[in-house]
């Protein structure tokens, strides 16, 4: 049993000078067999494993990552967390999601300093109006809290954003969805891989998936840096590097990675205490912890794994952003990275099944996987486990893109951030 | 004040140039060219300001853009005070205020000092441990951490400062202005080159400029005259723009950076009226050479962040440029040569030196000699191991280092009397610009320093960023890899004589022993963030190892300096208790911008009205003259509504319907897209684009189209007409124009090459006036009496090229509102006058203006869609029951084979209905959702309301939706359920009025 | 942001193009024979290469000209441009 | 009658630069691939139009600029009347080109506003906003390039030393007019 973490804990550590601390997860080698292995040691990953030893009591697996993990998209990404979907799949999986983060901290035992400060999305044409409308009625029906807001009432929540009528897209009213808010992502795969690591998962770092081996149209291991691995089966949580996997097993998917930018101002003490978003001048905004303003830009239109966007996409989220609230214009730019999503047709993510026996793929959630982490987890250990999906994770298979079932979230929102 | 503290040797302050500025609301002096940070240290000041986490008091560190700790607030005035400026990068002008941040009440008396002693609660990620205590309470923790966290304070109204950009194209960009800067700007100019060089000080020259020293010479010249000679030189070349104050923020693929260009942040009030605050440079360089020097490294022992602590060539900097001193009692420590360099300058200029401690064992550099020889102590093999003093540092403790550096000889400890401690642990190479580029890095064992290795773009680096630190290595490399990288034959720098000390010893020590039990210490890496050398090691102790992990658990690296000064201790102190080697470590990545970047210059002018650009059609004027409100639709203003007096929108939309539909209505349809389209396949172009067939279409005729994505969607609709055998001209929606007419572009490119087809936008070529209403023929009568009107010679759904007076037109008789109607299209610039001559013909019936809202209404009562409104990219035609406009005979057009897949074919699909509501007087909520039943949870939604109005002719609400299995469900009821309250509504025809288009013909 | 050379205007800097996905990827001539699987490999499946990479562009606010690029999507590196219609380079 | 009212009313003047629309212009698009189509036009309005890209050619009344390897824009040299818009040459060339299946002839006169600029500081006003490199354009007479200017499509033609013609969509030419002369005032 590892160290409960809690203020009594700390206490008792300062006395030893911090030297008594266990290790939250170890570093072992790989096994020659394990019963799953999770390609990808993300947010989504290491919650995948989380569940399976959890809920499955499947121990002997587990989850290789080629560099560092959390180190992709969930360390990269702008950490936003809600469940107003539009469509009932979408909104059934993301509260689905919301519902297991509200008590994720104590399951985990570790702070993911989840804040349920409230995220504000808004309208600034007509169809946007009928667009949010649209979705708050789906969203209440769905039993998802959401609050269509007047402008003033936009005003009010938030009070630095310019609601003047004036200014080039007017901001016409917005959605609120309070128990929506943000993490801290790096806790989120710490804590999930603690917590793993705990019921035995072993988190295999430095080893990059290499192949995997089929017989037939069944999977039998992986070949990785560290050597043959051998499984029935393997759970893929590559993100942007998903179509990399599906290539070694002879598949193709229906997405492409492109360059996803963000970045953070300096910190400054608090002046925004809520989430805002806005899809028709793409900018989004909240403030961490820390102090630094915390803004999503928008993704490039190529494909690229280089983890770098162009300027063009920061410059016009950043006009945006001043847009919106002009007391920033004197802010500074601290800091700006990339990152590399998987983006589906529809907009939705793959939680599926696929034609190999045993190979089951968890990608495509573009630019909003991070709100799902503990959801696509527990629907994805499901999956695996029961070579089933759970029934909110159903509509998510791949085959929709050959029925033509899509579960098209771009008319809710141009980018599901 | 008196300026008891300067020295009077600078040539770079103007001592005749008085300057009064305020610091934390006590007014000071300063000289023209002091920063911020050397006019405090000339005043004695140097509590600046307090620590992220502990709020411990700090001072200024460095003299540059480096600088953790001296950040402040500068500015008091709402709109354009300014958080976490670096004093060290502050020109001082009369009327400055700045002031210390994240301390309350104040600097001197910060009440979250108490943090300090907490700190053994506080070690690196106690917040991940702690506050889940109760489960609900993390909101209510994070609000008291979020107070404490923070730095300085936003501003809270708009800037009024200018921003601007400017796009640069040269042949060579040179970074940094030092000595090898100089000296490959003068190369690239000199041989025809179209150069630009940059600097982020307000000087040319670097370190070199203000090196006095015999100890280094060029040409035998001093190396600062020999270096000053070489800038008046630069100047006088006639290829080059030089400027200053301008740092490269980012340096991304293709020779494409960015930099930011002060140019009044050194200004006054009075002086920078009206003047451009800041540009950004957007730089394309077919050549770029970094010579961005390199920083100072601190060394980490226990307590090294008190205020009077600072770099070595700080100290240096600030008594050779500045004239400042900056203690009275001066200790430097070092493991290199570099503080002798210092501690001579001052000894030289009479400040006091009263010792050096060095870790080495010794050494026989000249300029250590020289040192000895001026009778400075020097304490060999002997570390810090702490110091003393709050506010200021007031002693240090000296021991002797045991024979491997990670203990100690003996346990005597010296206490020595200090006010300022020099530190030096060596320079790190500034790659930083390097690496954003993609550049990779290789790491050199004999000085623990990474630097370039592989380059990705025609770049270069010279000089100390290269790792070149000694002054004739740096001479000499500069000038060969400028030969080869400019590729010119000779170089002025060819066979210069250079006279430098030769550094002769090396040792170094990333984490310095402490006597003390390390738990009990607080060595700082990141000074800003207050994580110390015993954060890195709790962290690797519970399992983190990747250093990307290491600096986020610790926070190492993530303050506003971003690791300048501390990422290299960071990293040696892993490898050093990992037992991993350094250069096997890995570094982090260095991510832009270089120095923070002001979000208002990234932006520049895209503000306020240049935000997005704004389109208007050539009625514009006349819709505002007529009191018009706008809608954005896209980047088109269009007029919405013309409200009259009082008038709310319903109101005005209400009459403009009635007087439409009664007798004549205007509207202004300029914005809908028009592409023009030739060529001899141009109607098999059109069969293959829409759903339905265009072969058969007769010219002179119009015909509406609806065109699919490739997956079987709706994607866009309108009228086309055919004006000639192989001469079209189609309507796209105002939204959808430039999106249709550039996916047709690329059928017609990459897809169908065979066709001879031609399309050319000519939205904006035409004007357009839509007459609609019973009365609409006799105005276009007054306005055309010689164009015969009659159905037979001009029918619905027809076209006729006219002439008003000599104006050549084109008239379509098309409807959107099932009204008999006129669409006439002229060209631009006559579109304000037809408009006019058709309100007045139109005055005796009285013609209203309607605008997008009518428009919208009038097209529900007929039941048309608009794409985007009626649809939601999941809409087929089929769904839309739009069955009679798809060609069952065609083989093939764009996204046929999509509506054949199992999902698209499914008979409950949602599929367009029409919605009466029981209550004819209730208008349903545009976006609501439609149930059949409530007694289900989850409530099965059915569909939703996608337009909805009030129609003045049927005098009942009337509703468009989107319902699953609808087509099916004519005079079935339904509910909409509200927050308040439920609708029954009950389906119709989406059809509401005149389903025989008797209308059409009025 | 890249710096495109235009077969047709020369280089131009990124902004003045649009990217259009994979290359060579050709409508089918006869959809209406394939299969729905068949015709999900055209309209959504994705080679989404790590590495070089065949992919269309648009010179959008120039010629307006699509054309092909190899491009490595690793590293951006453009390798090689050519005409729309034109082969594609072996190896 | 219908009275002609162009989108750009002032002529404004800066420091080394001074801005405003010239009009009436006719402008025609011309589209086409074959040696047929560059022979009928160069017979019927004794033109040659530029094969080389981002070049020009001029005859007495008119200026032919390259557009892409299949389409060139013809201008007027000279004013042409308000009064009336029928283009001498637009109906001789549909004719020629269009009915024949040749290429295409689109009228695009009042499509484009041409708004002429003229000063010493027109690249230092363009460099302000368009990505373009004009280090070769400026010491050409004749170049001419199709770019973004504060984000709006724009031909630039480079028609005599310190003169360039600015071509923009009508509806876009307030916008870039209000943002020319923004960023006019602080050259």
């Amino acid at each position: 049993m590892k160290n409960k973490y809690s203020i009594f804990s700390l206490i008792k550590n300062a006395f030893s000078y911090h030297e008594n601390w266990q290790k939250a997860w170890n570093d072992p080698q790989p096994k020659k067999e394990y019963d799953a292995v999770i390609v990808g040691g993300g947010g989504h990953g290491l919650a995948t494993a989380y569940y399976l030893a959890k809920k499955h009591n499947m121990k002997n697996i587990a989850v290789v990552e080629k560099g560092w993990i959390g180190g992709g998209n969930t360390g990269r990404n702008t950490t936003i967390i809600r469940s107003n979907y539009l469509w009932d799949a979408s909104a059934g999986l993301y509260d689905h999601a919301l519902k297991i983060w509200e008590g994720l901290s104590q399951e985990l035992n570790y702070n993911v300093m989840f804040s349920q400060r409230g995220v504000m999305n808004l309208a600034h044409n007509l169809q946007d109006v009928r667009d949010l409308k649209r979705r708050t009625h789906a969203n209440r029906l769905n039993g998802i809290d959401a609050v269509y807001l007047s402008t003033e009432e936009v005003k009010n929540f938030c009070p630095i954003i310019n609601t003047s009528p004036d200014i080039r897209y007017p901001v016409l009213g917005g959605t609120l969805q309070r128990r929506a808010g943000t993490a801290r992502h790096d806790a989120v795969a710490w804590g999930y891989a603690r917590g793993a690591d705990e019921m035995g998962v072993d988190i295999i770092q430095n080893c990059e998936v290499k192949g995997i081996k089929r017989n037939g149209d069944n999977v039998e291991g992986i070949e990785t840096t560290k050597g043959f691995i051998k499984t029935k089966k393997v759970g893929v949580v590559a993100a942007g590097h998903s179509s990399v996997i599906a290539n070694m097993a002879g598949l193709r998917l229906p997405l492409e990675s492109k360059p996803l930018q963000a970045l953070v101002s300096e910190p400054v003490k608090p002046i925004i205490d809520t989430v805002v978003m806005s899809n028709a001048v793409h900018a989004y905004v909240s403030q961490s912890d820390k102090g630094e303003l915390v803004i999503g830009a928008g993704t490039d239109d190529y494909v690229s794994y280089s983890q770098k966007g162009s300027h063009q996409i920061v410059e016009g989220t950043l006009n945006a952003i001043l847009e919106l609230y002009p007391i920033f214009s004197r802010m500074r730019m601290l800091r700006q990275w990339g990152g590399i999503v998987d983006i589906c047709p529809d907009a939705s993510p793959i939680l599926s099944k696929t034609s190999v026996k045993g190979l089951y793929f968890n990608c495509g959630w573009g630019t909003g996987g991070f709100k799902a982490t503990p959801g696509s987890g527990d629907l994805f250990a499901h999956t695996i486990a029961n070579d089933e999906p759970h029934k909110l994770n159903a509509a998510f298979n791949l085959n929709r893109f050959v029925s033509g079932d899509l579960v098209d979230e771009h008319g809710a929102a141009a980018v599901a951030h | 004040m008196s300026q008891n503290l300067r020295v009077k040797s600078s040539n770079f302050i103007d001592e005749t140039s008085r300057i009064s500025f305020k610091f934390n609301g006590k007014t000071y002096y300063g000289f023209k060219g002091d920063t911020l940070a050397s006019a405090l240290l000339a005043n004695n000041v140097h509590l600046v300001g307090r620590s992220f986490k502990y709020h411990r008091p700090r001072g200024i560190m460095t003299s540059g853009s480096e600088e953790p700790n001296a950040i402040v607030q500068v500015g008091n005035d709402k709109a354009i005070t300014e958080p976490n400026v670096r004093a060290t990068e502050v020109e001082i002008y009369n009327g400055l205020e700045a002031k210390s941040q994240n301390c309350w009440p104040s600097v001197n008396f910060d009440i979250g000092g108490i943090n300090n002693f907490l700190s053994p609660l506080l070690p690196a990620g106690f917040y991940y441990k702690t506050f889940m205590w109760p489960a609900s309470f993390w909101e209510k923790y994070e609000i008291a951490i979020r107070h404490s966290a923070g730095l300085g304070r936003s501003p809270t109204k708009p800037d009024t400062d200018i921003y601007e950009h400017r796009y640069i194209h040269c042949d060579v960009l040179v970074i940094g202005a030092g000595i090898s800067g100089i000296m490959a700007a003068k190369s690239a100019a000199q041989n025809n080159l179209n150069t630009l060089l940059l600097d982020e000080k307000n000087e040319l020259g670097g370190t070199t400029i203000y090196q006095n020293s015999d100890n280094f010479k060029i040409d035998n010249k001093i190396s600062s005259e020999w270096l000053n000679d070489e800038i008046e030189e630069l100047k006088k070349l006639d290829n080059l723009e030089i400027k200053t104050r301008t740092s490269v923020a980012a340096y991304h693929g293709y020779n494409y950076l960015l930099a930011r260009e002060n140019l009044t942040d050194h200004q006054s009030k009075d002086e920078k009226v009206n003047k451009v605050r800041q540009r950004l440079l957007k730089i394309r360089a077919k050549k770029v050479i970094i010579a961005t020097g390199s920083l100072e490294r601190p060394l980490v022992f226990n307590n090294n962040d008190r205020p009077g602590i600072m770099l070595s060539s700080a100290v240096k900097k600030y008594a050779d440029y500045y004239g400042v001193i900056c203690g009275k009692k001066n200790i430097f420590f070092t493991n290199n040569d570099t503080a002798y360099e210092s501690a001579i300058s001052l000894y030289k200029k009479g400040i006091n030196v009263h010792c050096v401690i060095d870790i080495r064992e010794n050494s026989n550099s000249s300029i250590v000699k020289e040192a000895q020889d001026l009778g400075i102590k020097i304490y060999w093999s002997h570390t810090v191991v702490d110091t003393h003093g709050y506010k200021k540092l007031k002693q240090i403790s000296i021991m002797e280092l045991s024979k491997d550096g990670q203990s100690f000889a003996n346990s005597n400890k010296t206490v020595l009397d200090c006010d300022c401690l020099g530190i030096a642990g060596g320079w790190t190479p500034a790659v930083h610009l390097f690496t954003q580029s993609g550049g990779k890095l290789k790491f050199r064992e004999k000085d623990q320093v990474f630097i370039p290795n592989i380059y990705p773009s025609k770049q270069i680096s010279i000089g100390s960023c290269n790792g070149d630190f000694e002054l004739d290595e740096i001479i000499k490399n500069t000038s060969d890899t400028l030969k080869d990288f400019l590729e010119i034959d000779n170089s002025d720098y060819d066979n210069l004589t250079v006279k430098t000390t030769k550094e002769t010893s090396k040792k170094n020590i990333w984490l310095l022993p402490s006597d003390k039990f390390i738990g009990k210490t607080k060595p700082f890496v990141d000074y800003q963030n207050d994580a110390t050398a015993k954060d890195i090691k709790l962290a690797l102790r519970e399992g983190f190892r990747s250093i990307e992990h290491v600096k986020r658990y610790t926070t190492t690296g993530m303050g506003t300096d971003q690791g300048k000064l501390g990422n290299m201790h960071a990293l040696g102190i892993i490898a050093d208790t990992t037992g991993v080697k350094m250069g096997e470590v890995g570094t982090t990545t260095f991510r832009p911008p270089y120095t923070p970047l002001t979000f208002g210059t990234i932006v520049g002018r895209n503000v306020g009205e240049y935000f997005d650009i704004f389109r208007r059609t050539p009625m514009n004027d006349w819709h505002i003259n007529n009191n018009a409100e706008f809608e954005n639709v896209g980047q088109w203003k269009r007029a919405w509504y013309y409200p009259r007096g009082n008038e709310s929108m319903h109101e005005a939309v209400q009459r403009e319907s009635k007087a439409t539909r009664e007798s004549a209505g205007i509207l202004d349809a300029s914005t809908l897209g028009k592409i023009d389209i030739q060529g001899s396949d141009a109607s098999e172009f059109l069969n293959r684009v829409y759903t339905n067939a265009w072969s058969k279409l007769g010219i002179g005729k119009c015909r509406y189209g609806l065109m699919l994505n490739e997956d079987g969607m709706v994607y866009d609709d309108g009228v086309t007409t055919r004006l000639g055998e192989n001469h079209y001209i189609m309507t796209t929606t105002t939204g959808g124009a430039a999106n249709v007419m550039s996916k047709l572009e690329d059928y017609l490119q990459t897809e169908w090459p065979e066709l001879d087809v031609y399309l050319t936008s000519v939205t904006d070529h035409f004007a357009t006036a839509t007459i609609g209403g019973p009365n609409s023929k006799k105005i276009l009568n007054k306005l055309i009496p010689n164009l015969d009107l009659s159905d037979e010679n001009f029918p619905h759904m027809s076209f006729k090229k006219v002439k008003i007076g000599k104006i050549n037109c084109r008239i379509m008789r098309i409807s959107f509102t099932g009204e008999l109607s006129y669409e006439i299209n002229v060209q631009a610039n006559y579109g304000k006058s037809l408009w006019e001559q058709c309100i007045d013909a139109g005055k005796e019936f009285n013609i209203t203006p309607y605008g997008t809202e009518t428009m919208h209404l009038l097209r529900a009562e007929k039941g048309f869609i608009i794409v985007g409104q009626d649809t939601d990219g999941t809409m087929t035609p089929i769904d839309l029951q739009m069955d009679w406009v798809v060609s069952k005979k065609k083989y093939d057009f764009i996204g046929k084979r999509s509506l054949y897949r199992s999902d698209t074919m499914r008979e409950d699909r949602k599929q367009m209905v029409g919605l009466l509501t029981d209550d004819s007087n209730t208008i349903l909520e545009e976006g609501a959702q439609i149930v059949s039943e409530f007694n289900q949870n989850p409530v099965q939604m059915l569909g939703h309301v996608t337009s909805s109005y009030f129609s003045p002719n049927l005098n009942k609400s009337i509703a468009l939706a989107v319902v699953k299995g609808g087509k099916d469900m004519m005079g079935k009821k339904l509910f909409i359920p509200m927050e308040d309250k439920t609708i029954n509504v009950t389906v119709v025809d989406p059809v509401f009025l005149d389903k025989e288009n008797k209308r059409l013909n009025a | 942001m890249f710096l495109i050379n235009c077969p047709y205007c020369g280089e131009r800097d990124q902004s003045e193009f649009i990217a259009g996905g994979e290359a060579h990827i050709e409508r089918p001539k006869q959809p209406t024979e394939l299969s729905d699987d068949e015709w999900a490999e055209y309209l959504f499946m994705r080679k989404n290469i790590k590495g070089i990479q065949f992919e269309r562009w648009n010179h959008a606010h120039g010629c307006r000209k699509w054309f092909n690029m190899i491009r490595d999507t690793s590293n951006d590196e453009i390798k090689l441009i050519y005409k729309m219609g034109e082969k594609p380079p072996k190896g | 009658m219908l009275n002609y009212t162009s989108p750009i009313k002032e002529l404004k003047k800066y420091t080394g630069l001074t801005v405003g629309e010239i009009s009436p212009l006719m402008k025609l698009n011309l589209r086409g691939k074959s040696r047929d189509f560059l022979t009928a036009i160069g017979k019927n309005i004794n033109i040659i139009l530029p094969i080389e890209a981002n070049t020009s050619s001029s005859s007495e009344n008119y200026t032919a600029i390259w557009l892409s390897p299949d389409e060139w824009m013809v201008v007027s040299n000279n004013i042409d009347s308000k009064d009336n818009n029928d283009y001498e040459i637009e109906e001789l060339l549909f004719n020629k080109i269009s009915k024949t299946n040749l290429g295409s002839v689109t009228n695009v006169t009042d499509q484009l506003v041409m708004i002429n600029l003229s000063g010493e500081k027109i690249f230092d006003l363009l460099s302000t906003g368009c990505p373009f490199d004009f280090n070769d354009f400026k010491s050409k007479k004749g170049s001419s390039t199709q770019t973004l200017l504060a984000q709006i499509d724009v031909i630039i033609h480079h028609n005599k030393i310190n003169s360039v013609n600015l071509f923009v969509r009508r509806s876009f030419s307030e916008h870039l007019m209000s943002w020319i002369n923004d960023s006019a005032s602080r050259l």
